[in-house]
């Protein structure tokens, strides 16, 4: 599996990247854009003259980071309310509907760039908030999976037997719901990635001198037609990342299928 | 670029008709001159001249200031009191005469509305029409240079009757004497002006009309200039090597004009770590300007201000230079200011951009490299920064958005430096350098002018309030046809003489 | 495609009234488990105006049976083995060739009629598609045929019925309009592939009598596929049971019921409720679970589960032959129940 | 309380007593079980449940009363959508039932409080018609089986014991199939487990919802012979809910024919299967396909289709199909009353009146 | 559907109180980004009350609602125009770049996953998941950068930025409408194409797909006549879904290509401030966002005969 490959090793690389013989992310090792493969610089310098090579290592540790972490906080918070909502419906079921209308609606980057300006940008509070941006989206597609799963008759055999809700929704529900949302999770942290390389390209994103892959197209973007490696380098990152996590997402996903036809 | 530049000569003769399009940075806010408070050549104030002609230009290079629109401006012998004389017949383009009450009264307007950056100044102005053609100001404090002043921010004239028809529309209906007439304008998106064809000079514009679109993005500009959909681009001063270079690649020509003054990072002197002089020295030491200039305009070329005043310029003094960078002793003063207790530790407020960025970057990567001295980078958008910086001057470095240039140090040096003046924003405080300015202010005498800026220039090495970087250039990207160019100290695009060349 | 002479393997069958005669078909999917072969090694003929009945268990193949007959198995299936309808040989035929017989020369009805009704298409267009492709006609046509054959089925107010969906049928209705589908070219054999599972007894009584009824009067030949001996019982000229993909007993229906000779369909007849039992009466069933096609069998397939297995059994794959010559009673068997252990009827 | 030989001997395959011995002759016990009217186990009265659909009323049940003794099995028979299912999950609560009474054990369930009533489950158990989607398929045999105990707070210590017990009482092997999940199963092995669920809370009452229409046939009479020893050694009353009538007629003491919501008739298996009083009765049991089947009477022949339950007929439901239909039918709803002892039908025009009580032909032969 | 109808009420006015919200509490004004650098806190103040912007944020809301309600969205801060203008004049750039956007993903999406869905495995299918999955990984920024690089640099065959309107010159219109577009339609062709071909491949194992076979019915009219509707249901939402996005605007795209839509007005407004823009951009988005899902709604009762029996009934 490339995918899992790629991933352990760019995971593998960013958690061990200080012990490594690589520059660090804000050191000026060179003039500006040397080429590929010079010394202390295997990919080149960016247009500061930092290597761009540690620059994307450490943007891949943002963006893993970022990533992982907000979408389990968006799978943890919204897996529950959507569990409850799917399982008891009425009130909850209304206010988790209109909450992720109402977050669908709304321009999401308008929030972002609010939010960069509000409060001060960091991993930290971009994590958090872009973590309650996707709790409505967990929180409805578990509401699915879990209106899905309340149908299916091991949840009525589960009540004949005179099983709680609690019982009921933690025994019987959700381990059914798990792969799904967790693929959904992966294709989530897939997506949050992008959105945090589209926030960073806009330059409300992980703050400068931190490397995050959107900053780094943005930081060398106008040199496009004179200086493509800076450009396509951490696209190339940002792609195979993301592609990497939407295989994984989809093998998982299809694993589940299988799984389910088997029965 | 020599060679392209020798192809095409920017100031050859313009064949009359075609229409051109010219590419700008930012979009309209407001046709109404006392709307404006940047009188950036890259936003409003390069539409406004199409609709408004000039007053009054000041030179770029040399800092004279040539009449247009008026015939004459002249001081009485301490410079209290001025005398403006228009030419005879010019008239807006509403039919009615741009006299000297039409000049009262946009300078009244701009006060009312107390936006523009001169709204202040003004208000303190005692203006009196004594013939239909000459206007004669009295202003508080005498100032033998206010000619200049009018010329770099107060240069476009409205029509009275237009804004007292219709004041609440008139910011996107404008009527000027300028050489063209706005005929369309879709905000955010583009702007049609046909020419006028009552303009005062015979023979002008030469051209049938005019096009100004913003694209906001630099390289998008480019490569839209390149594909032919559209001919130049809106001066600018923060010329990026790469976008030049780039232009170069597509077959585009640009033109520089070197200005005095440079890229401007204020420090804060008011409070630690920059209210001691040693910090800000440290960080003139620490860095490499030359490479910062490198980096920020992404050229090798580029070169770093080493003198307040460009060699051309009669105020330049050869040996009053920057301090040259020195790693050692920059080091020693981060531990010298470490030990007693004050470490650099600044907060650097970046502004949204890309060159900003990068030179924040470069700042912070390379201080990085010394011993007791941290640099935080927060990056704001410019409304966010404004407040933070010039409203509560809660930052230690911050960069003022584009080049500090003064073409002659009236008022550019005045406001920079002189104790709480428009523009000193580090807050930099020497009552030597005050009455240097103040002296230097109330003559017309070259000489004595000369030595009390020398008496400045070199208070200024000694301070190092804020940070000079590049050299600033005003700078036309364009393709090799587009002729008749010239412009103002600010970069405003002279019209009437722009067309495309004969062939 | 291994194709053996047609003639040797069918000797009862009279050449002018043969429409169908199908020999040694075999059907092989492949699957990720393997090759699975599904249908093995099956030969009948059939006679116009007959009905033959298939029953077996669940899986045993019947519906696979039925699509290798009209060539709509799945891709990955491989047909060998021979069919030759009214003389034709089917299994060689180019696809456009083929797809010509189905409509006018053979049709299917389906188990469930809300799966196999497309719900968002109306009655009228899947009624009336065939007819104008297979047989030209104009749409007023064919609209007027699909009127007729909706009173045929007997569904009230057809007319409605033909602007309506399928969902706002019932299912007994739904199933009427599938066989009037399947009428709609009239065809000379109609496979009938569990038409009457889904439905509640009385409807499928109606429907049975409904198919009996249409087919007498055009002499159609059917092939009614159910899992249902009990169905099968009372309207099938012959019947043939299968187990595992294989034949195991064919005989007249009378016959078959008479003298079962197979174990297997001796156990399966034992195992249903019968409605003289009186009540409380222990079944006897059958141990075990139907076979997995992908688990290899030297034997009968039935052995594992047979209660008189011996050792041949489970070794050799016992051949589908009358006891005596001449006899059209069929069976797989190397222990059949014998002539007196039968119950009474 | 089961036989230590049938835990240490399991035989998960061969039914014993089934195919391998010869077939046992009808019980005479459970005709003298019949006789002395048992325990009153489960008593319903009047139950009605009603669906809220866009577009109206869904009347699934409507007045429904019959009691289940113990050791008795009562089957309920009727055509699709006639609301057997929802009759079912209504016992069980798994809706809450609009109107009438529940009463297991003489306590009231309708009106219990959750908590109580999630303890009363324990003594109720049902069986559902798909075994393997009854089953959660991400768990293991023997977490499935002990669920029940859990939750009521079996002793832990006790639950593997118990759990292997039952297993072997329905013929799965504990050693091999403890540690496996449903997936692993096919649909008779799936129904033994959850057979073997409900009887590991040893109810009292076991109401089964088609537990054998998704089963091929061989494996249904493993099933049914299961469901059969468990009444018999547990004394267990259950409700047996089939469309197929010859299954009914061979597991069930007394029958109760449903219609649109409606129980028409009810009594005696023998007699309703010999002399249906109901011409619905009569029409089901003519429609069984059998080898030789019934002989059907022309006039048993139902017209039309099942009505909507969201419009069901004024009067007598079944009017609209029925050969026998009047004027009256419409207008009159029939009661629902005791034509001969333990025999009960709502109609107008009973046909067992018009047949002499001492018919027993077997309907065909 | 009234239902539905009614909960715009409370999305709508959610949303724009959100709106309101986030740009009330970014530092720096309305009235320190009109003044510019050299305002003394004097003019700030003295500008922020003649604006109403000392009120607290509530009652500034409310007046803007009471306003909305009946149809006045109130003035630009820095156009100093109608809000409605403004809005007006951005409008039509955004939908012709949503219908183009959208026309592209299915002209692209739908023959692709109809093929690929009915051969699973077949080249088709296998070239058009590899690019489909490709391109699902690649954010609009990158894509956008990667088709200006080959298209408008190396190539020039498409105009890099700006907007000619469609009157103006319909062909320019569309050269300028076409990259930008493009890169919004492939984004959403990607998306299309798998939620389509997963359908496809369920469908095409439907027991009336098998019966439209055995009435000898050709490959082509099944496909076409049998699978397709039965299939469009995902799609349907997520195109409706889509809709709703590109109609607010795609942001990144309208910078990029610096298109006057309503993204980059939404975004040219923040640094200004300019909060009666700001909400009532975002009031158009939630109300075609809401306005869409309704209209999805009715269109799967048009491709779905059961839809409409259940929502008559
Ligand atoms: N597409 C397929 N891929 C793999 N196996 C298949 C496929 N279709 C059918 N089978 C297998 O082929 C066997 C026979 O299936 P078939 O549908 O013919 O049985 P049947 O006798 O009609 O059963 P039923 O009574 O359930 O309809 C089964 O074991 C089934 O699992
Ligand atoms: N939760 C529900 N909401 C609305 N209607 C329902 C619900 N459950 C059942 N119904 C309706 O109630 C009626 C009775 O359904 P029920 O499932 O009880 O029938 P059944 O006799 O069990 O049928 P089958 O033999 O098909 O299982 C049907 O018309 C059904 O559509
Ligand atoms: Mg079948
Ligand atoms: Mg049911």
């Amino acid at each position: 599996m490339l995918a899992v490959v790629w991933l352990a090793a760019l995971t593998l690389l960013a958690a061990t990247v200080e012990l490594l013989p690589v520059p660090a992310y804000d050191s000026i090792v060179g003039a500006p854009f040397q080429p590929m493969l010079s010394p202390d610089a295997p990919l080149g310098t960016d247009a500061i003259g930092r290597s761009i090579f540690s620059r994307a290592i450490y943007g891949a540790r943002a963006s893993l980071t970022f990533g992982f972490i907000a979408a389990v906080i968006a799978l943890v918070l919204g897996g529950l309310l959507g569990l409850v909502a799917g399982y008891f419906r009425g009130v909850m079921e209304t206010l988790v509907d209109l909450c992720s209308e109402v977050v669908q609606a709304f321009p999401a980057m308008l929030f972002l760039v609010a939010l960069a300006a509000a409060i001060r940008p960091s991993l930290a509070t971009l994590t958090i908030s872009m973590a309650v941006l996707m709790v409505p989206a967990f929180a409805r597609m578990m509401k699915g999976a879990v209106l899905a799963q309340t149908g299916r008759e091991f949840v009525s055999a589960a009540r004949a037997q005179g099983a709680g809700p609690l019982r009921i929704m933690f025994r019987e529900i959700l381990p059914n719901t798990l792969m799904s949302i967790a693929s959904f999770g992966i294709m989530v942290m897939a997506t949050l990635i992008v959105i945090e390389g589209s926030v960073s390209f806009l330059g409300y994103g992980i703050p400068a001198p931190q490397p995050s892959w959107g900053g780094m197209v943005a930081e060398s973007q106008s040199q496009l037609a004179t200086q493509p490696a800076a450009v396509m380098i951490p696209i190339v990152f940002l792609f195979l990342t993301v592609f990497a996590l939407n295989t994984l997402s989809d093998w998982m996903r299809s694993r589940f299928d299988v799984g389910q036809n088997q029965i | 670029s020599t060679e392209a530049a020798a192809q095409s000569d920017p100031t050859r003769e313009a064949a009359a008709g075609g229409e051109l399009t010219m590419l700008m940075y930012v979009p309209t806010r407001s046709f109404d001159p006392a709307d404006d408070n940047t009188m950036a050549s890259t936003g409003d104030a390069t539409r406004m001249s199409a609709v408004y002609d000039l007053l009054l230009v000041l030179d770029p290079v040399t800092g004279e200031v040539r009449p247009q629109l008026a015939e004459s401006m002249t001081p009485n012998e301490d410079g209290s009191v001025w005398t403006l004389k228009l030419r005879e017949g010019v008239s807006f383009s509403d039919g009615t005469p741009l006299d000297a009450e039409a000049v009262r009264f946009t300078y009244q307007h701009i006060a009312d509305k107390g936006i523009a950056s001169q709204a202040r100044a003004i208000a303190s102005w005692k203006m009196e029409v004594v013939d239909p053609l000459t206007l004669q100001i009295t202003i508080p404090s005498p100032n033998m240079h206010l000619d200049r002043t009018i010329a770099d921010a107060l240069p476009f004239i409205v029509s009275p009757t237009a804004v007292q028809a219709d004041p609440e529309g008139y910011s996107s209906k404008p009527v000027g004497a300028g050489p063209f007439v706005l005929s369309e304008y879709v905000p955010d998106d583009y702007e049609v002006y046909t020419a006028n064809a009552d303009y005062w000079q015979e023979g002008l514009p030469k051209l049938d009309g005019l096009r100004l679109e913003l694209v906001p993005d630099a390289a998008q500009r480019i490569n839209t200039i390149a594909s032919g959909a559209a001919n130049v681009q809106a001066p600018s001063s923060d010329a990026d090597a790469a976008l030049l270079s780039n232009a170069e690649g597509q077959g585009l020509v640009h033109f520089g004009v070197e200005q005095s003054g440079g890229g401007w990072i204020y420090m804060n002197n008011e409070r630690p770590p920059f209210d001691d002089e040693r910090a800000r020295r440290a960080v003139y030491l620490a860095l490499d300007r030359t490479e910062l200039a490198q980096v920020a305009l992404g050229s090798a070329d580029a070169t770093a201000i080493d003198t307040l005043f460009v060699a051309d310029s009669p105020y330049h003094e050869s040996e009053v230079r920057f301090p040259e960078p020195d790693a050692e002793e920059a080091q020693r003063l981060f531990d010298e200011l470490a030990a007693e207790g004050r470490p650099v530790e600044l907060s650097y407020i970046n502004i949204a951009g890309e060159v900003n960025s990068r030179t924040a970057q470069y700042i912070q990567a390379k201080l990085s490299e010394f011993e007791n001295v941290s640099v935080d980078i927060e990056t704001l958008d410019v409304t966010a920064a404004r407040e933070r910086v010039f409203v509560n001057r809660d930052y230690d470095m911050s960069p003022y958005p584009g080049a500090y240039k003064f073409p002659d140090p009236e008022p550019g040096l005045f406001n920079l430096l002189s104790t709480g003046a428009m523009w000193n924003t580090t807050g930099y405080s020497d009552p030597e350098v005050d009455a240097a300015l103040a002296a230097a202010r109330a003559t017309a005498d070259p000489e004595e002018r000369r030595a009390q800026y020398r008496t400045v220039q070199e208070r200024f090495m000694e301070d190092l309030p804020g940070l000079f970087t590049f050299t600033p250039t005003i700078t036309v990207i364009a393709e090799p046809k587009v002729t008749g160019l010239s412009y103002n100290a600010r970069g405003v695009v002279s019209w009437p003489e722009v067309g495309f060349a004969a062939d | 495609m291994t194709q053996t002479a047609v003639a040797a393997a069918t000797p009862q069958a009279p050449a002018t009234e043969e429409l169908l005669a199908v020999d040694d078909l075999s059907c092989t999917l492949t699957t990720p488990r393997g090759e699975l072969r599904i249908v093995d090694g099956v030969s009948f003929v059939l006679r116009r105006g007959e009905t033959l009945g298939i029953a077996g268990e669940s899986g045993s193949g019947k519906s696979m049976l039925s699509r290798s007959l009209m060539r709509i198995a799945p891709r990955s299936a491989e047909l060998t083995g021979s069919v030759r309808f009214d003389g034709t040989e089917l299994l060689g035929l180019p696809v456009e060739r083929m797809s010509r017989y189905l409509g006018p020369q053979m049709a299917l009805v389906f188990q469930d009629p809300m799966t196999a009704l497309n719900p968002v298409v109306p009655i009228e267009r899947q009624i009336t598609e065939g007819p104008r492709r297979h047989l030209g006609l104009s749409r007023g046509q064919a609209k007027a045929r699909a009127l007729e054959l909706l009173e045929l089925v007997g569904i009230p107010e057809p007319r409605k019925r033909l602007r309506q969906y399928p969902h706002e049928l019932s299912g007994g209705m739904r199933q009427r309009v599938m066989i009037a589908i399947a009428l709609a070219c009239d065809p000379q054999l109609l496979i009938a592939d569990e038409a009457t599972t889904a439905l509640d007894v009385t409807v499928q009584k109606q429907i049975l009598d409904l198919l009996q009824e249409i087919q007498a009067e055009r002499r159609m030949a059917v092939i009614m596929v159910s899992h249902d001996l009990g169905v099968l019982a009372g309207r099938t000229d012959r019947t043939m049971v299968m187990y595992g993909g294989r034949v195991m007993e064919s005989a007249p229906t009378r016959e078959l019921f008479a003298h079962t000779r197979h174990q297997y369909t001796r156990a399966l007849l034992d195992a249903i409720p019968r409605m003289d039992q009186p009540r409380h009466t222990l079944l006897r069933a059958i141990p075990g679970v139907p076979p997995d096609p992908a688990a290899e069998l030297a034997g009968c397939r039935f052995a594992p589960r047979c209660a008189a297995a011996i050792e041949r059994c489970r070794t050799a794959v016992p051949p589908l032959e009358a006891a005596t010559t001449g006899s059209d009673h069929l069976y797989a068997c190397n222990v059949p129940v014998n002539r007196d252990g039968r119950r009474p009827a | 309380m089961t036989s230590l030989d049938v835990v240490r001997d399991p035989a998960p395959t061969a039914e014993p007593g089934a195919a391998t011995e010869p077939r046992p002759p009808a019980e005479p016990g459970s005709l003298s079980e019949l006789a002395g009217p048992g325990e009153v186990v489960l008593e319903v009265e009047d139950l009605v449940q009603r669906f809220s659909v866009p577009g109206g009323v869904v009347h699934a049940v409507d007045g429904v009363s019959f009691v289940l003794r113990r050791g008795e099995t009562l089957a309920l028979v009727g055509e699709s959508g006639c609301g057997k299912s929802t009759l079912a999950r209504s016992l069980m609560r798994l809706q809450r039932p609009r109107s009438g009474s529940v009463r297991l054990l003489g306590e009231e369930l309708t009106a219990m409080p959750r908590r109580r009533l999630r303890r009363m489950l324990a003594r109720m158990q049902m069986i559902f018609q798909d075994p393997i989607s009854s089953l959660n398929p991400r768990r293991r045999t023997r977490d499935i089986i002990a669920e029940g105990l859990r939750i009521h707070g079996a002793e832990r210590a006790g639950i593997p014991a118990r759990v292997r017990e039952v297993m072997g009482e329905v013929g799965l092997d504990p050693d091999t199939m403890s540690e496996r999940r449903p997936g692993d199963f096919s649909g008779g092995q799936c129904q033994r487990i959850a057979i073997a669920r409900a009887m590991a809370l040893s109810p009292e009452v076991l109401i089964c919802d088609e537990p054998v229409s998704a089963l091929d046939v061989s494996v249904q009479a493993q099933v049914l012979n299961l469901l059969e020893r468990m009444r018999r050694e547990h004394g267990l009353g259950m409700l047996f809910i089939s469309h197929d009538l010859s299954v009914v007629r061979n597991v069930s003491d007394r029958v109760a024919v449903m219609y649109l919501g409606k129980i028409v008739e009810i009594g005696d298996t023998d007699d309703v299967y010999a002399a249906p009083a109901h011409p619905y009765s009569r029409a089901l049991i003519a429609s069984v396909p059998a080898p030789g089947g019934a002989a059907l009477a022309a006039d048993a022949e139902l017209r039309g289709e099942l009505p909507s339950p969201m419009r069901p007929p004024s009067g007598c439901r079944f009017r609209t199909r029925c050969p026998l239909a009047s004027d009256r039918c419409a207008s009159e709803a029939p009661a629902f009353r005791e034509i001969v002892p333990g025999r009960r039908v709502a109609c107008h025009h009973p046909l067992i009146e018009a047949l002499p009580a001492a018919q027993t032909a077997g309907a065909g032969s | 559907m009234g239902v539905r109808l009614l909960r715009l009420v409370p999305v709508m006015v959610l949303i724009t109180l959100l709106a309101t919200a986030a740009v009330d509490f970014m530092p720096g004004s309305p009235a320190v980004a009109i003044l510019g650098n050299e305002a003394t806190p004097e003019q700030i103040a003295a500008l922020t009350t003649q604006m109403g912007l000392d009120q607290p944020l509530f009652a500034r809301y409310a007046e803007w609602l009471a306003g909305a309600a009946q149809g006045d969205l109130g003035r630009s801060i820095r156009l100093d125009l109608p809000v409605a203008e403004v809005i007006a004049q951005r409008l039509p750039v955004t939908i012709e770049l949503t219908i183009l956007a959208l026309c592209i993903a299915l002209l692209l999406s739908v023959p692709a996953a109809l093929v690929a869905g009915a051969n699973v495995g077949g080249w088709v299918d296998r070239v058009a998941s590899t690019i489909s999955s490709a391109l699902i990984s690649l954010p609009s920024f990158a894509a956008a950068v990667i088709l200006i690089y080959l298209f408008a640099i190396r190539t020039k065959v498409f105009p890099v930025s700006g907007w000619v309107p469609f009157a103006q010159d319909p062909l320019a219109n569309l050269q300028h409408a076409f990259l930008p577009a493009l890169v919004l339609g492939l984004m959403e062709a990607a998306m299309f194409y798998r939620v389509l071909r997963s359908d496809v491949i369920a469908t095409v194992r439907e027991t009336f797909v098998l019966a439209a076979r055995a009435r000898g019915m050709s490959k082509g009219y099944v496909l076409m006549r049998h699978v397709l509707r039965p299939s469009l249901f995902s799609l349907l939402t997520l195109t409706g879904l889509a809709l709703g996005r590109l109609l607010g605007g795609a942001m990144i795209v309208e910078v990029l290509f610096a298109l006057p839509g309503l993204g980059s007005l939404l975004l040219q407004s923040v640094p200004s401030r300019d909060i009666p823009v700001i909400q009532g951009v975002v009031l158009v988005i939630a109300a075609v966002y809401v306005l869409v899902n309704i209209a999805v709604d009715l269109v799967y009762s048009a491709v779905d005969p059961r839809v409409r029996v259940r929502s008559a009934a």
